[in-house]
């Protein structure tokens, strides 16, 4: 989805020609992208890729992410879990087609390098003629496919926040919040990383498939709200296990067959750079799995499912950014490293620090993010099996990178702290504790996710 | 020799526990009950239909002590189980004739 | 799908302008979508998309719906909801190529209005060869493709009748009932709806992907079946929980991506028309979870996972006919409709009439396919933002619609009430009332659906 | 997949003309397939296709396998069945890139009728330019996805052997005995099969999606294990219900599923062919899940869930070889006899002997492969519906079969035995017996599935 | 004081605590068990095996009472958990010496 | 009459029930229940979070019989569950004072 952050601002042509030459070269003179007429139509082959590969990302949301944290919550807030995904990916679609889509992705006049218009809002204008430009000169896909796409990115990012706020945050506290992340964090810096004008895209950082928007935004936003929330009553003290790791594997799976949809999908076109982007998908995963699963058995003594489903998650966290970029021997190097630092985040560090990031959505996401966001800027380099980039050179480009990370992570920390903020003084964050020692499922649902 | 049953919140479990380990009582059994009392259930609504619980998770402890400890386990129970609000549950107590070790058959006193 | 009930018997030109003017115009000129040449070959983005299709109308079946049903049973009758629907699609899937696909798919002589012929059956003459026309002139997809796709429609509607049925129904005579059901109800609608000859096709109501043959179809068989069958003994005294809302929830979800297959795939190509049918199956369906969580909120105080699915669900089947033919707006409202009125039907109406539709596939897919499919003919208005068709007129529209739900409501509603009362001297429909207590896993299949 | 084995070596361009007045024929003239120009590219379509089938194969390991596995053992050791089979699928991912698809798919010289070289070791040379053939002249696909399809493959093979060695087999034990296994059973057999030098290959018997490869191969391994690891303890005395059918009922739902890409993604490209494959991995399945429930229900009095989940497995296991290649009424009979001959297998015969498979994986997958493989030789007669092959003989193809079958039995019974024994020398097989008592979970992972 | 115990058919739980409470029960508690006894099980096939299940699901209730409770509430149980076939259970009576609510300290009668 | 109530490791329980239908016991009543005790538990590691399980999983029978067999039901038991090691677990005596079969309100020995 993010190639287009490979293009600067001014040389569309240029970094056009540096796109030929890596991903998506084999495709330029396919006889079913005619060298660009005067309006350029559809592939039904990439149509048909897009569509599924929208369906896909709905599929890791509902209900992948629900199952693999719900099943790491206890049982009496599993149903709270399902809940608040659901809801989330709800009102994100309705507010994404009423003006989300056209915030991130139209012009903004004056506030362009931040924040689109309302030009398209309700869709306007939009309609099954229209289309929308692929990173191939003259190829496009429908416009409804590309907002269809997007969608789902919508959607399942404020759903990953609620990875650490779970078993104590009220479902209403969390509605709100919702909304008002998706239109003053996400689509913002979703324009800002994808949209030709914003900020972060003419910066010139790499980011295939959303590690910035998506994932260190995510994982910023749930780190502070667990700070402002506070902890569970009885965390570090009472028994916390997880309620149901089959639950927790099927989502892990789901989230990898998934996550196709999102890497490779955000190719935009079905050619061999998203055969690519599907095999970076696979290694970088395995080798994350097997990094936290050996780096777990050597210092716990045990290697256990949960650590390998957690390095698989890393693992697809790290590649996001470099999907389509880097070589499959660079995305299993970053594959591992991820699952190593990973563990050591979510065991020592957080253990340390003692804030309870209760699903370790930051200790994956944001970190997983932040690795993969630097690691791109190394591992595409041609050098190390890479696509590269036009002019490329690795000390400007990794700091580059890290100019991106820097601007996500103070974006999202401050917009979502002044949010949950607002929303702590107009509805209330937390339950009564009360509550929270009954269980969300009951105390705010009036039911149980399990009556056997 | 008795046997101290205790119906309490099960989130209270660990620290009874604790308390009755510190006072030498080596083992117990535990076992997940539902309990109706003064204690205000919920309703639960699926689609049409309302259904008021009036049944609430519960957790039973049965202790066997020698008569000298009865008194000291009661207490610790009460003390550490008590939240002061309605459904801290109850403490029976009864008379056991007789204990076995099933591992070595020993009895009594010593298989406690 | 069923754009073809657009056509008029006798007008397809016409008709076919119409729609080239509507929802396929982006496609028309499509380099790889020739000028209609003697034998027109397939494209590979459509087969490509079908076959996709095909297996998520399957993946809704098996697990998704069994599991929506399954999860609001009682955990003793786990295991039957499960049997039923994989027999139900088992035994569907057979027929369907012996005669199912004859019967609805060729010409019927005389009884052509109402169904086809035994010609293709066994599927005598379909071979790698032979093609089936889409909805644009001059496309065709491969035959092979358009059976499959449409035998996993023949699997899924008579699985949804099973959730009216539950915890009642012996296993043997639900089977007997889905044979005779599918022989001599589905089939025969699924030809008067969907092929040329057929009496509602040429009455020229509007049904993109199914509402009527599928949903409302199902719907009253259903509920002719609960009503016939009586309610489960301690209906109404005894606790009748959901065993686990997280399978409901899981299978909800599958319901939501493979519905992308239902309502996407019934374009038959992958175009924007396809992708027009897949952003309103998102926000027709997140508008309906929306309307069913806020209106039981307000009037029952709690927000409801389950009111949220049910929502969801209804959402879905509402957009079914309208698909293809509304605007992403109009879905929304047409969603927020279905999701409050289905409330009001499964809480207030079914309790005030105290039937036992056990799963609310009545309330659920009955009424939501008669608000989807009167809706159609409303917001297919291209004032409102839908695509039009030829001659357009509101009212005459809604009138088709009307008549079509009316000729649906009758023909399933006797049709399914004389099969019962068969199978009922045959087999006889109900276990006895031991089994029932114990459950129909151990009564009717020996086996448990949990031993943990 | 396999469709190649129908090629003789030497006489390439004779074995195409026969393909394409087979199941092929539809497509060779596809204006998207340009008559095999010096460089053929990829049509998208096809690419699109083969992503989507790729991640469905995966879709099939996790979650399916490990559910359709881990519904089946006690809950003690759900988790331990998760872990295995998730760490199979990452080790079998990282060494096809770094090693394996090169043994398979390279000539290996003087050794190339048994396995390949090192020559494209870490993928060397492979880029996104680089693209692999089809089985139509002058179509290609991406390499890349060439190498993710194979590589799921590979990665579910070793996955099946788990149920034959569940609740017992050690965690370390397992991957040391999978790594080996994928390296001197896996790379080999799929070299001689499925590369024109091999020496199966050569043979001209007939597979289409891997039934010798992957089925018989795996299933002769789980016995083999079987027999050598010994009875779980309390085999046949205690209890040993499965733990949760409804987790085996949604891994054969996602297998049934997933199969799809498996098979019909083995025609590797978009057309009627695929669609062939499609239908027949539909009726097949049905049939065989008819099969053995109707056999089961004569037999044993009770119709169960079980049994149609293990019926459908068959069915799926024996249209494999058969799917693009027979008609589909052939593939119904093959599907009923998979169906009741595999029920004898698992119940009497298995009893008979008194070996501990299980999860059954030889009386379903061996015995099912089996005779999937030589039904492929009877029903692939154009007078009994199949697509033929040139210069067809039933029995002279039957006997090839026959071989083929031999030859894998061989080549993995004993190429299993050894490695098996050599695991035992190095690490020792099996947990101690406290530990098989406690259950693998906590034993050996220090989790638990559920803590409910 | 007393503690009744009845084994009782899971469906009839509902219908005895509501007989209980009529007669001035005011709590009780509940636990899911497995009784084997008169009353046969059924046969479990899963692919070849064959298990002969004998255990089958029952509820068991404890409730304490005084003494001049304890025929009435016997009465009732025996009276509301009846069906007339094999296995509708047992009731079980035994003294206890004590009772305590955890939340007050109360004890005895007035823990009840 | 006297209930004797046993724990046992889960594993026993097909043989302690054959050893007590041999001696001439028709019924009993089987809970699943955690036990904590000498036998030391596990250490269960989620991610960063390690947990000491010190309850095991134990089986609890209830046996209800008249006092003449009492003896030999608590050697059928200690005979059939005893493994030898730590954890085989315990059994209590108690008296009943009253017994009654529901089917037919049948009471003391012949409601056993
Ligand atoms: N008479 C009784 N016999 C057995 N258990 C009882 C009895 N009364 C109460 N209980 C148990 O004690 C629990 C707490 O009782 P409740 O009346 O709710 O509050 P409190 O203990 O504060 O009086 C109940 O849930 C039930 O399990
Ligand atoms: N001697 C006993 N001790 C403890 N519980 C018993 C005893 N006998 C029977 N039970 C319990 O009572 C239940 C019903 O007994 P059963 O013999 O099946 O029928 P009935 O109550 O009609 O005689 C059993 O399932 C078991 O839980
Ligand atoms: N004092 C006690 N009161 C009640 N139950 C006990 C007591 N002591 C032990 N138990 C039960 O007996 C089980 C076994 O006890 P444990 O001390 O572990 O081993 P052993 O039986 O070999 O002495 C415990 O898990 C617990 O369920």
């Amino acid at each position: 989805m993010t190639f287009r952050t490979v293009l600067r601002a001014g040389s569309t042509g240029l970094a056009l020609a540096a796109l030929c030459a890596g991903a998506a070269l084999a495709q330029t003179a396919a006889p079913e992208a005619p060298a660009a007429a005067a309006a350029a139509l559809p592939n039904k082959g990439d149509t048909a890729w897009m569509l599924v590969s929208s369906l896909l990302v709905l599929f890791m949301t509902l209900p992948g992410l629900a199952l693999f944290y719900g099943g790491l919550a206890r049982s009496k807030n599993m149903l709270s879990v399902m809940s608040q995904i659901t809801a989330t990916a709800i009102v994100m679609c309705l507010i994404w087609v009423v003006y989300g889509y056209s915030l991130a992705f139209t012009s903004g006049g004056s506030l362009t390098s931040f924040v689109g218009s309302f030009s398209k809002a309700f869709l306007a204008g939009v309609s099954t003629d229209s289309t929308s430009d692929t990173f191939t000169k003259g190829v496009v896909i429908p416009e409804y496919v590309f907002i269809c796409f997007q969608m789902t990115f919508a959607m399942i990012t404020p759903a990953l926040i609620v990875g650490g706020l779970v078993e104590r945050m009220k479902f209403s506290a969390l509605v709100l919040f919702v909304v008002l992340w998706g239109s003053f964090v996400y689509f913002p810096i979703a324009h800002m990383v994808w949209f030709s004008e914003g900020y972060l895209f003419t910066l010139g950082a790499l980011d295939f498939a959303g590690g910035t928007v998506v994932h260190i935004n995510a994982g910023i936003a749930a780190l502070v709200g667990a700070l402002v929330l506070g902890k569970r009553i009885g965390y570090g003290k009472e028994l916390m296990t997880p309620h149901s790791l089959t639950m927790t594997f099927i989502g892990t799976a789901v989230l990898w067959v998934g996550w196709f949809g999102f890497n490779a999908g955000s190719n935009l076109e079905a050619t061999a750079g998203a055969a690519l982007a599907m095999i970076n998908t696979f290694v970088a995963t395995a080798g994350a799995g097997a990094g936290w699963l050996v780096i777990e058995w050597v210092v716990k003594g045990k290697p256990s499912l949960l650590g390998m489903l957690s390095g698989i998650v890393a693992g697809l966290v790290a590649v996001t950014p470099a999907a389509g970029l880097v070589g499959p021997m660079g995305a299993i190097v970053l594959g591992i490293v991820a699952g190593i630092v990973c563990f050591f985040f979510c065991t020592t560090v957080k253990n340390a620090l003692g804030y309870d990031d209760s699903l370790d959505v930051f200790g994956v996401h944001g970190i997983g993010g932040i690795i993969g966001s630097i690691g791109t800027g190394i591992f595409v380099a041609p050098a190390l099996g890479g696509v590269g980039v036009a002019d490329y050179a690795m000390g400007a480009q990794v700091w580059k990178q890290f100019v991106a990370v820097v601007v996500a992570v103070l974006w999202s920390g401050v917009g979502s702290f002044i949010l949950y903020k607002i929303v702590d003084v107009v509805i209330g964050l937390r339950v009564t504790s009360d509550q929270e020692r009954e269980g969300l499922d009951i105390a705010e649902h009036g039911e149980r996710a399990y009556n056997i | 020799m008795k046997i101290v049953m205790a119906i309490i919140k099960p989130f209270k479990l660990e620290e009874v526990r604790d308390a009755l380990t510190a006072i030498g009582v080596h083992g117990l059994t535990v076992t997940e009950v539902k309990g109706y009392g003064r204690q205000k259930g919920h309703t639960e609504i699926y689609r049409g239909a309302e259904y008021a619980v009036s049944f609430l998770p519960k957790i039973k402890i049965e202790v066997a002590v020698g008569n000298d400890l009865v008194e000291r386990v009661v207490e610790a129970i009460t003390a550490t189980a008590r939240t002061g609000q309605i459904g801290d549950g109850k403490i029976f107590v009864f008379a056991i004739e007789k204990a076995v070790r099933i591992r070595t058959g020993e009895t009594d006193a010593d298989a406690l």
